[in-house]
């Protein structure tokens, strides 16, 4: 896996952020082995201290947990992994909202498109496939 | 380790050959020339305490030199580089000098001509020259440096010699001391002239008394003129008389010079007095080999039978019936035999076929003290067309 | 000390190739000479005897035996050994200078190595002395060979014996192969000392630059003239001391020469050296 | 630690440091920023004793350096320091040769990530390859502190990235390594602290990481500002 950072935001928030994003993609599964620190520092050509952070900060969140020395897993916590979806779907509700709010165009009419734009796109992938 | 190997064989290489060629250097100069005194005939006591210091050629011209007596020769090519060091190469005289008055000695020219030695004091005499103004010649300052040989401490004292005074160089030839009077026979040079002088220094006034001059060669006629002085030049004690010649020579066509009749003259000490010595004509080609020894003039002449010595006594000037030697013939022309004659004893050295003949006799009677034979220990060493030559025969005794 | 061998070893291997083609060089110049310089004797005495109806006893007698110094003073045996001292004398400098104007800057890894720096400097100056008494061994080797091929060209009525003892009187002998050891040891440890102040004076021109060429050079001449000292002083005093107590002078005055240079290159390496 | 305390330095009139001051933690990448000839170089070889200071000092772990502290502390030049007709494994003998601490396994290992052909001569190698053998001379020391004089400059791409992963590797982790660079953008992400240097001195020090986060700047916006002042 491969991310590209922006260097303005510090690099372990990023690195969450991905990790979440991964969780509610359901790429990771919960309990599923992730990478160690290191392994992810080469992956992802960032330092190992700042993963290590990041592992410290997701530990915190509860989105890993580690027994003993054994390599850190995904959490199994559903409220958990349920409230990472959650958030970020908020987070993106937000920032569309945000963004229609400047051209106030009544909500209905943005849903329908919305609405047909999502199908249009789904049904290209489901030729695609 | 096998990484090393280079350094570690070529140090192995380095160190056993040249330590193995100084082990041969050593094991050459153990079986070294080396000379030994063969006695013939006569009283093997009489080399007792002789030293004969000698330098030897073998081809080349390198001199070695070594000291031979009776136990045998010093081989100096085994000299260790401290021998030189502690001027084992110095004439004998000398060494004892530095032995016995190491600081007295300090800095002095080791010259026979500048000592004067009696049982109570050294005398050293040098003429110091205030520089180089070549052409008009150098101011000189005589100084004169007396040691106490029984308390051994030493005084000096410096004379400015006056301006006429004047010399490229200055050259010592022996001291003769008399009641407060210190007589210096020295040679000067001026612009290629030279003189033979007598220079009187009062002792106690501690001034130049006299000045005179014996002889002087004019620049041009020093081409083919010299002024030999024929005295025994290693004596540092008093001799009243000086034997010099003003010798005249032509050089013959092969180089070689020739003698040409010169005159021969005889100054006294005691009295300032020069007078010039009549040499009977059949006499004359010898005179240059001349031997001063106290009140006797020697004249040796080789013939077929040995050695001829005319004697001439000063005191009661006249000729006396001469010694004879008698042994056999040891004409050679390649070395000019050694004479020396020291406390009525003469010295003789000369070249044989199979070595060096040496020959000690007495001089009062005319009889053979000692005969023996000078010869190379290893011949291996040396090549046959060696020559050995003597400089100066030491008694240790005196 | 360990790191010590390790380094000679080092430099000895890196100057080994040229070291082979010196030697090289030497052998085969030395050999020419040697067959060259009997056959043109040999010619030489052919005609002499056949123009003047001589025989061999008489040319002998009028010019003597074929002499060793034909040989040994010839160029062909002189001109190696004074160009190997050019290189020795060379290399004295570039022993150093190569490690900083190299290709590759590898003093940055010499200063960089675990051990006191001064071990470096000991190991160049080791290396130098050991290049030379190389070559010193290789001409007492050479030597007898040469005598060798000189005797199977010559006839033996015309050989002279050649033995080890004479050849220290040639000039350049008598220093290069003195007649004691003693010599020997003495001779070398001013070679010695000579190099050991040179390093050092290259490692001040090192250390300050171009204002360092001045103090090398005003370093070079002090050391020069307090290991003359004695000399000039005896000199002075007109042979004031015996040649015993100048010796003893000269001795304590090269202690305190090569002390100074140690103690000056070891300062410098560890405090001012520049890369 | 590495401490470098008001270290002055002249170059005859040129004074290139002026008390000049920062740490380096043992674990962290420091990065000394700056443009060509404001004595990035000159400090490192002030580290390892290799030129001469005025004034100030420099401690390594609290000592200044001695002979032993080269096993501690290596210094990777930005050109390599074994003779060019030196094969790489000779190099490598020559360092097991005089360092106790040379780890011939993680020698062999890096010439396989990188690799190279140990029979090869030094002479004949790119200046990539040259820059990684000369990476490997250091990085194959078991050493605290690592010195690392513009490692990406004048080198291609691939080996800007094959050296980049090393940082990322346990080659580097729990070691202090400063790293010197005028051109940050390639490791703006590879390092934990910032030394922004300008003719002689230190204009700002921080940590890449707490900035981006408290003020969410990047180190490229960091410098922008001080260069500005």
């Amino acid at each position: 896996m491969t991310v590209k950072f922006n260097n303005r935001d510090p690099v372990y928030v990023q690195v969450i952020r991905h990790f979440k994003e991964k969780i509610a993609k359901g790429y990771f599964e919960p309990g599923q082995e992730i990478p160690s620190r290191r392994e992810l520092a080469n992956q992802l050509k960032i330092n190992p201290n700042t993963a290590q952070r990041a592992y410290k900060e997701m530990g915190e969140q509860g989105l890993i947990f580690t027994e003993g020395n054994m390599p850190s897993c995904i959490t199994k916590d559903e409220a958990v992994l349920k409230s990472v979806r959650e958030e970020l779907i908020i987070e993106a509700v937000d920032l569309f909202l945000g963004s229609i709010k400047s051209i106030d165009v009544p909500l209905s009419e943005v849903l329908e498109l919305v609405k047909k734009k999502h199908d249009a796109e789904s049904g290209e992938a489901e030729e695609s496939k | 380790m096998k990484k090393y190997w280079k350094t570690i064989l070529i140090s192995l290489i380095i160190v056993t050959t040249i330590g193995s060629y100084y082990i041969q250097q050593a094991m050459a100069s153990k079986k070294d020339v080396s000379f030994k005194i063969e006695t013939t005939n006569g009283d093997k006591g009489e080399i007792d305490n002789l030293i004969l210091q000698a330098s030897y050629q073998n081809g080349g011209n390198i001199h070695h030199w070594l000291q031979i007596s009776k136990d045998g020769s010093t081989n100096q090519i085994s000299r260790t580089f401290f021998r030189d060091l502690v001027e084992a190469h110095e004439p004998l005289m000398f060494q004892k000098y530095i032995q016995e008055y190491r600081n007295f000695m300090r800095g002095k020219v080791l010259n026979p001509g500048q000592y004067f030695e009696d049982e109570d004091r050294l005398i050293y005499t040098t003429f110091q020259s205030n520089g180089r103004n070549k052409g008009l010649g150098n101011l000189f300052t005589l100084q004169i440096d007396t040691l106490d040989k029984k308390t051994n401490d030493s005084s000096s004292f410096e004379i400015n010699m006056p301006d006429q005074v004047r010399y490229d160089w200055i050259n010592e030839r022996d001291i003769y001391i008399e009641n407060g009077k210190i007589k210096i026979l020295a040679t000067s040079y001026l612009n290629g002239e030279e003189e033979l002088h007598i220079y009187t220094v009062d002792e106690n006034k501690k001034e130049l008394e006299h000045d005179l001059i014996l002889a002087k060669l004019e620049s041009e006629e020093r081409a083919q003129t010299s002024i030999n002085i024929l005295n025994d030049y290693n004596k540092v004690q008093n001799e009243n008389y000086i034997l010099y010649m003003v010798e005249k020579y032509k050089y013959l066509d092969d180089g070689e010079r020739e003698t040409i009749p010169s005159k021969m003259y005889l100054y006294n000490y005691l009295n300032n007095e020069v007078k010039e010595l009549t040499i009977p004509a059949e006499l004359k080609p010898y005179m240059k080999y001349m031997i001063l020894h106290g009140t006797d003039i020697f004249i040796p002449v080789h013939s077929a039978i040995g050695l001829e010595l005319k004697r001439y006594n000063i005191e009661k000037n006249q000729w006396e019936e001469h010694l004879s030697f008698k042994y056999p013939s040891i004409a050679n022309d390649e070395e000019a035999p050694f004479l020396q004659i020291t406390d009525d004893k003469l010295y003789l050295v000369s070249r044989v076929s199979d070595g060096h003949f040496f020959f000690i006799g007495d001089v009062r009677t005319g009889e053979s003290l000692y005969e023996g034979k000078i010869i190379n220990e290893n011949k291996e060493n040396l090549n046959a067309d060696y020559s050995l030559m003597i400089e100066q025969i030491y008694n240790n005794m005196n | 000390m360990k790191n010590f061998f390790k380094l000679l070893n080092f430099e000895v291997n890196r100057f080994f190739k040229l070291y082979l083609t010196l030697i090289g060089l030497i052998i085969v110049s030395q050999f020419i000479g040697a067959i060259v310089e009997s056959k043109v004797y040999m010619d030489r005495t052919d005609q002499e005897m056949y123009k003047n109806q001589l025989s061999m006893s008489q040319y002998i007698e009028r010019h003597g035996v074929f002499s060793f110094n034909y040989v040994f003073e010839s160029e062909w045996f002189l001109l190696p050994i004074f160009f190997s001292i050019a290189m020795l004398m060379i290399y004295v400098f570039f022993i150093w200078y190569r490690d900083w104007f190299g290709k590759n800057t590898f003093i940055y890894r010499l200063l960089m190595l675990p051990t006191e720096r001064i071990t470096i400097y000991f190991a160049k100056l080791t290396t130098i002395m050991f290049l030379v008494l190389g070559l010193v061994t290789l001409q007492i080797l050479l030597i007898p060979i040469e005598i060798q091929i000189v005797n199977s060209i010559i006839p033996t009525d015309f050989q002279s014996n050649f033995s080890f003892y004479h050849f220290s009187s040639f000039e350049i002998w008598g220093w290069m192969y003195p007649n004691t050891f003693t010599e020997f040891i003495l001779i070398y440890g001013v070679g010695l000392i000579f190099v050991a102040v040179l390093f050092t004076a290259i490692l001040i021109e090192r250390s300050y630059g171009l204002k360092g060429i001045l103090f090398a050079i005003v370093y070079g001449m002090v050391s020069f003239g307090v290991f003359f000292a004695p000399i000039l002083l005896n000199e002075l005093s007109s042979g004031y001391f015996y040649s015993l107590e100048v010796f003893l002078m000269l001795l304590v005055m090269s202690f305190i020469v090569l002390g100074s240079a140690i103690w000056i290159a070891n300062h410098l390496l560890k405090y001012k050296i520049r890369v | 630690m590495i401490e470098v305390k008001n270290v002055m330095k002249k170059y005859g009139r040129k004074q290139v440091l002026k008390g000049l001051s920062f740490t380096a933690e043992k674990g962290e990448i420091t990065c000394l920023i700056g443009i060509n000839g404001v004595g990035k170089t000159t400090i490192m070889k002030a580290i390892m004793a290799l030129t001469p200071i005025n004034s100030g000092e420099i401690l390594i772990d609290g000592e200044k350096i001695r002979k032993e502290s080269f096993e501690k502390v290596t210094f990777i030049p930005d050109t390599i320091t074994m003779l060019p007709q030196m094969k790489i494994c000779d190099a490598f003998t020559f360092m097991a040769d005089f360092y106790k601490n040379w780890d011939p396994l993680r020698a062999e290992e890096l010439l396989q990530f990188f690799k190279l052909d140990p029979t090869e001569r030094i002479a004949n190698l790119s200046k990539g390859n040259m820059a990684k053998v000369n990476m490997i001379l250091g990085l194959a020391l078991n050493v605290d502190y690592l010195l690392m004089d513009e490692p990406f400059s004048g080198i291609d791409i691939f080996s800007r990235e094959q050296i980049a992963e090393v940082f990322t590797s346990h080659l580097i982790e729990d070691r202090g390594v400063i790293i010197t660079t005028h051109e940050i953008s390639d490791i703006e992400h590879l390092i934990d602290r910032a030394v922004i240097i300008d003719n002689g001195e230190v204009l700002k020090e921080f940590s890449v990481e707490e900035v981006r986060e408290k003020e969410g700047k990047s180190v490229v916006d960091v410098m922008r500002e001080v260069y500005r002042r």
